[in-house]
């Protein structure tokens, strides 16, 4: 095992461990959610009625559709197909700003309605109503902030395989930032049904 | 120790079929959670939401083709996670 | 910082031809980044040092002596966040580790050198941060290092940016955990096998899964007071349905098993030396090593201990309780370990050794204050009282801290190639050590009798024995004093240091003092245990 | 709370049997050079059990004391304790408020806590009780005082500027007394009551009548002199009149006094008894 040659598993192995990090990141988020929903269920279900199914909806189907788009990046990729590999990258990157756009939809049409973090219409509110919006602007918005992280470290893989320092034979990199995308749709996952749907 | 390195190339056609299968869970969840189940469709969308995350570390994310020690680490820290929220509600259900 | 690599010189210092403070602060030799974080958290040491004991001095007589409330607030503030963020959670694995890590398990680096580097420059940067938010904005943080809300999204002090501060650290103490767990799964040497791993580095392996697990919560849970602050997403607020307890847990959820991530490099570093000291193998390694996950493991479920008055459930009282005393058992076997490697042993009482002994005795005062403490009637009674005060102190000074300087004594010389002298290090040590109890012991008394903490005027009737207990704090100066200057003189200027003096059988004690940039010429073949002097060839 | 004791014994006991380890093993260093080896699993084994058993034992027995702590006898008598930034106020079935708590001898009382700001701590050593006093939340301890005295009362969770002045005493008085204090009527309007209104709204845990510099600046002398104050970052000097005091009760961050930290709660008191402390802040020469 020389330590010179590029340590393929290593670099994976760094970042599922990173991506734990992250998984424990929002769990915090999901631990504030479970205690709150089991004591406020009725202001949880009202505030989860106000917010849009179709806007939920459609935003998983674009994410679903980047993962996939991500993942067989990394086929390509391996397959040394270097035109297709940069094609699914820019579709992966092309659903995020979607989903960017959706959720600014959503937030704004919320931000209409006098709902945002230390609004009047909340703080009259009763309690639980106003832990929720609260819950429910950091969560999507921690996950807004990693979609934007993810899609910049998309970009930049896609520079380097243009420039072919990513390639068949070297392409972990690659292979490390689907890793990463995949988490923020795996979060999506969870979010999706606890914020739109089980309301 | 070269072999656990030996690369798995998923095909497109996998990927896809998983896809599709996401997106029908999908409609699945939402279908369920607008039958009236009381509690129980938090569990229910929560199981559906877990086979779903299940597919993606599973395919998407190659989990089914690396070696046996990511499956445990990850199995460590799913459960760390799982103890904290279990330990929040010794206080949270009891108060 | 840079005069050092004028002085000491060989080994990596110099055979990279590189020289100046770029070489230092671009560099990714794990030896070099260990070194730079050895000076940063030397130097924050000397703050948070500095800050006790105007603490102590403040609290020498009742009534206001040198300083207002507002500042006294501040200080303990500033006093706790340097000493646990900046100077105890990166100290020993951070430094120590970084330096003898690699060479432990027989690599050339760790795996991920530039991540390394990367941390060590988020540590600079979050520490910066912590520093400018003590002179900026509304004045310095006044809330504790627990930054219990309400009162931290109320308090109009500048705690928003020391916060985000904390946050940036824990970045730099997730990396440094991925970087070690990474380099333990792949590179150790041919023949390293797992029971073959010296037990300073298995600490640090249990230590680096805390600190990926672990360490996230943090960083959500001030993100949150930081929103909260900002956005006002009332989240803890309860006139809007918030809940102050839950902040509680999310805060605990870390900080405890973020004690252990400062203990169990320490008690790494006492198990690598008393084998050494005494020429004996170490009694129980697999206990041990198995030992350190399982305090990993259990220590992660027993944050509820620090909230039986907080108005938790009776129930999540007695879970916790339990929990709680059930990570004393692996603490517990660790010291029969220890004790029992000395019996029969030819013990050499040099200065490694000496601190390595203290720290057993003060850890196990500090463990079993510790039990009281985990038992809920009796916490009760001593909860946020001196008598945690005294408590913390001896885990984390009697054990962390004095590991580190036995890890000092131990290490430092091998690195560059001069050593201090014996005997002041001695003198230092035994004041550093009566100073410690008198501070310390008469704390816990104090705290039984039923002083609270975080009291700048407290009492007549406590008087006595705070007095008492700064005088001590004049002692350890002293005696902190004279072990650095020890230090610092012996290793710039001091008697050469080659070889094996001490007689290790770990990996580090085979090659070259001071070691050279790629440590090993080439791959070492590992034969026998870390503890196997006969099989080192040691005589 | 005999456990306490009994935790200590242990303390002591195995502490001192450290040190005993300690020093025997130590001076074996000149005699022998080496002699035994590695390790025992028996032995592995005792100190695994060993420690469990002990600690199970510590643990059962904090456990069964602490429920002791947490039930209430059925016939406790019930008082309200408020605190807020940085006082106390105890509040009694009959309406009647007091900054001291008093209580009977020998009858259990139950305190409920609550809390109007931050979090505070509900702390008699004497008793061996301590709960915090949580906004949003219920807590409540009980004790029974068994001999008249006075004992001191703190806040033991750390709530700002004035956590360490937020002391005060429980005072134990023979039942008799008891009822007598309790039936006391509050006197009617005048200077009584001004204190007493400045008392319950806390005042006087940071600002003094006496001079003496606390937290906050002295009421002393206060009405008509002139203070240095910092409104909106600048410097002025103003006349303490009517309106400057209404103004430093009701908003209290409009102008900081000099040489004081800007840190006193903003609070409505209504308008009745506003104008009585004032009244009584105007008296205070
Ligand atoms: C390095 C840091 C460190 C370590 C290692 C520990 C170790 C332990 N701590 Fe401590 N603790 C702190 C740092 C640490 N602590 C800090 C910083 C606080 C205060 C935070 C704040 O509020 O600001 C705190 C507070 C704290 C509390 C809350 C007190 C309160 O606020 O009311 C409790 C309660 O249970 C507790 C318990 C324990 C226990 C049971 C252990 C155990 O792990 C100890 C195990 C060790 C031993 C048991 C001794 C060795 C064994 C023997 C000698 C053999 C014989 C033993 C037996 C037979 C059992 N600690
Ligand atoms: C690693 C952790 C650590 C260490 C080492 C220390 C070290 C010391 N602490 Fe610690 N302390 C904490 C962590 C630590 N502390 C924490 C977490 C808190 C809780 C904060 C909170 O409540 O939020 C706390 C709180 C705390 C309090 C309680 C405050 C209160 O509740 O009111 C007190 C009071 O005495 C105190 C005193 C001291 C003293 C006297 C030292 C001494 O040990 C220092 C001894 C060293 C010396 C005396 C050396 C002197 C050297 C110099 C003066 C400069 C030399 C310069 C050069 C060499 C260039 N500390
Ligand atoms: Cu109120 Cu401390
Ligand atoms: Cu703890």
């Amino acid at each position: 095992m020389s330590h010179l040659e590029k340590d393929t598993f290593g670099a994976k192995l760094g970042m599922w461990l990173f991506l734990f990090t992250e998984i424990l990141l929002f769990g915090g988020v999901f631990i504030l959610y479970s205690v709150y929903l089991t004591r406020y269920p009725r202001e949880f279900g009202l505030g989860g009625k106000q917010l849009d199914l179709v806007y939920g909806a459609t935003n998983t189907v674009v994410l679903l559709t980047s993962s996939l788009f991500a993942a067989m990046s990394v086929t390509a990729i391996k397959r040394g197909a270097k035109k297709v590999t940069l094609g699914l990258l820019g579709g992966t990157i092309g659903c995020a700003l979607i989903f960017l756009f959706i959720k600014y939809l959503e937030w704004s049409a919320k931000f209409h309605h006098g709902i945002y973090p230390n609004s009047p219409k909340l703080i009259a509110g009763p309690p639980g109503e106003s832990v929720f919006f609260g819950l429910y602007y950091l969560t999507t918005g921690l996950h807004g902030i990693h979609v934007i992280i993810g899609s910049v470290l998309m970009a930049w893989t896609a520079v380097m395989v243009q420039r072919e320092v990513l390639h068949a034979g070297d392409n972990v990199t690659l292979e490390n930032v689907t890793l990463y995308w995949h988490l923020v749709d795996l979060v999506w996952i969870f979010i999706f049904p606890l914020y739109y749907l089980i309301l | 120790m070269t072999n656990e390195s030996a690369e798995h190339i998923l095909s497109y056609g996998k990927l896809v079929t998983v896809w599709v299968t996401l997106l029908v869970l999908t409609a699945a969840t939402i279908m369920v959670t607008r039958v009236e189940l009381g509690v129980w469709k938090v569990w229910a969308a929560l199981a559906i939401a877990s086979i779903k995350s299940g597919l993606v570390i599973a395919f998407f994310m190659h989990m089914k083709y690396e070696p046996r020690l990511f499956r445990i680490i990850l199995f460590v820290a799913l459960f760390t996670l799982a103890g904290f929220i279990g330990g929040t509600f010794f206080d949270v259900l009891y108060r | 910082m840079s005069q050092e690599t004028a002085t000491a010189e060989g080994g990596f210092w110099s055979d990279s031809g590189k020289t100046g403070i770029g070489s230092w602060i671009f560099s990714t030799d794990h030896k070099r980044i260990g070194l730079m974080y050895l000076y940063c958290v030397l130097s924050f040491f000397m703050v948070g040092v500095l800050l006790g004991v105007l603490i102590r001095l403040e609290l020498i007589a009742p009534g206001p002596t040198i300083v207002t409330a507002q500042t006294y607030n501040a200080l303990f503030t500033v006093h706790g966040v340097v000493m646990i963020f900046l100077f105890i959670i990166p100290g020993i694995p951070a430094s120590f580790g970084n330096l003898v890590l690699p060479i432990q398990l027989g690599a050339r680096d760790v795996a991920f050198p530039r991540v390394n580097l990367f941390s060590w420059w988020l540590y600079v940067i979050g520490a910066v941060i912590v520093l400018v938010s003590l002179f900026t904005g509304g004045g310095a943080p006044d809330t504790g290092w627990t930054f219990y809300v309400p009162f931290s999204a109320r308090t109009t002090t500048n705690v928003s940016l020391a916060v985000f501060g904390v946050f940036i650290l824990g970045f730099s103490s997730i990396l440094t955990g991925i970087n070690f767990v990474t380099t333990i799964h792949r590179m150790r040497a041919p023949g390293m096998n797992w029971t073959r791993i010296p037990l300073f580095t298995w600490s640090l392996y249990a230590t680096a899964w805390v600190q990926i697990l672990a360490t996230p919560i943090i960083a959500i849970t001030l993100l949150l007071v930081v929103t909260e602050r900002i956005l006002g997403l009332g989240l803890f607020d309860p006139s809007r349905g918030g809940d102050p307890i839950m902040f509680q847990h999310m805060f605990w959820i870390y900080s405890h098993p973020a004690v252990y991530i400062m203990i169990l490099p320490g008690m790494g570093v006492i198990s690598d030396i008393i084998p050494v000291f005494s020429r004996k193998p170490i009694f129980g390694y697999k206990m041990i090593a198995f030992s350190s996950l399982a305090i990993a493991a259990a220590g992660s479920a027993v944050w509820g201990h620090h909230m039986y008055t907080s108005g938790m459930s009776d129930l999540g009282v007695m879970v916790f309780s339990f929990l709680t005393f059930l990570v004393a058992i692996p603490s517990a076997i660790k010291v029969f370990n220890w004790v029992s490697t000395m019996y029969k042993g030819s013990i050499s009482l040099e200065a490694p050794m000496l601190f390595a002994l203290s720290f057993i005795l003060l850890f196990s005062i500090g463990g079993l204050s510790g039990l009281i403490l985990g038992a809920a009637s009796t916490d009760i009674h001593v909860h946020d009282t001196h008598f945690v005060v005294g408590h913390f102190h001896y885990v984390m000074f009697g054990g962390t801290g004095f590991a580190f300087f036995a890890a000092a004594h131990y290490w430092l010389p091998k690195y560059f190639g001069r050593r201090y002298e014996e005997k002041p290090a001695i003198i230092g040590w035994v004041l550093m050590f009566i100073g410690f109890n008198v501070l310390y012991f008469t704390m816990q008394v104090l705290g039984m009798e039923g002083m609270p903490r975080r009291y700048y005027d407290y009492l007549p009737e406590f008087a006595r024995l705070n007095l008492v207990a700064t005088v001590g704090s004049w002692i350890m100066v002293a005696g902190i004093l004279i072990v650095l200057w020890n230090l610092w003189r012996g290793l710039l200027k001091g008697e050469p240091f080659t070889g094996n003096p001490w007689g290790g059988a770990t990996l580090e004690w085979s090659i070259p003092t001071p070691p050279p940039t790629e440590n090993f010429e080439e791959d070492p073949v590992v034969t026998h245990g870390p503890y196997d002097f006969k099989g080192a060839g040691v005589p | 709370m005999f456990l306490f004791g009994a935790c200590l014994v242990l303390l002591v006991g195995i502490t001192a049997t450290m040190i005993f380890f300690v020093v025997r093993y130590r001076r074996s260093k000149n005699p022998e050079p080496t002699s035994q080896v590695s390790g025992s699993p028996l032995l592995e084994v005792v100190w695994t059990l060993l420690p469990t058993i002990l600690v199970m034992g510590m643990f059962y027995y904090g456990w069964t004391s602490y429920l002791s702590l947490r039930t209430v006898p059925k016939n406790a008598m019930q008082v309200k304790a408020e605190a807020r930034m940085w006082s106390w106020d105890f509040i009694y079935q009959n309406g009647k408020h007091s900054p001291k708590l008093v209580v009977p001898v020998g009858r259990a009382v139950q305190v409920n806590l609550e809390s109007e700001d931050v979090i505070h701590g509900f702390y008699v050593p004497a008793f061996r009780i301590k709960r915090d006093v949580v906004p949003g939340m219920k807590n409540h301890v009980w004790f029974v005082a068994n001999s008249p005295g006075s004992y001191d009362l703190f806040c033991s969770q750390y709530c700002g500027t004035g956590h360490s002045a937020m002391i005060t005493t429980v005072e134990a008085v023979p039942a008799d007394k008891f009822e007598a204090w309790l039936n006391e009527k509050a006197a009617e309007g005048g200077a009584a009551k001004g204190k007493a209104l400045l008392e319950s709204h806390g005042c006087l845990g940071c600002h003094s009548l006496d001079g003496s510099t606390k937290v906050g600046p002295t009421f002393k002398g206060l009405y008509g002199s002139q203070v240095k104050v910092t409104r909106g970052g600048k410097a002025e000097t103003v006349k303490a009149d009517e309106a400057y005091l209404r103004e430093s009760i009701l908003n209290p961050g409009a102008a900081i006094v000099e040489g004081f930290p800007p840190i006193m709660p903003k609070s409505d008191i209504p308008e009745g008894d506003l104008k009585v402390m004032v009244e009584f802040l105007e008296g205070e020469k």
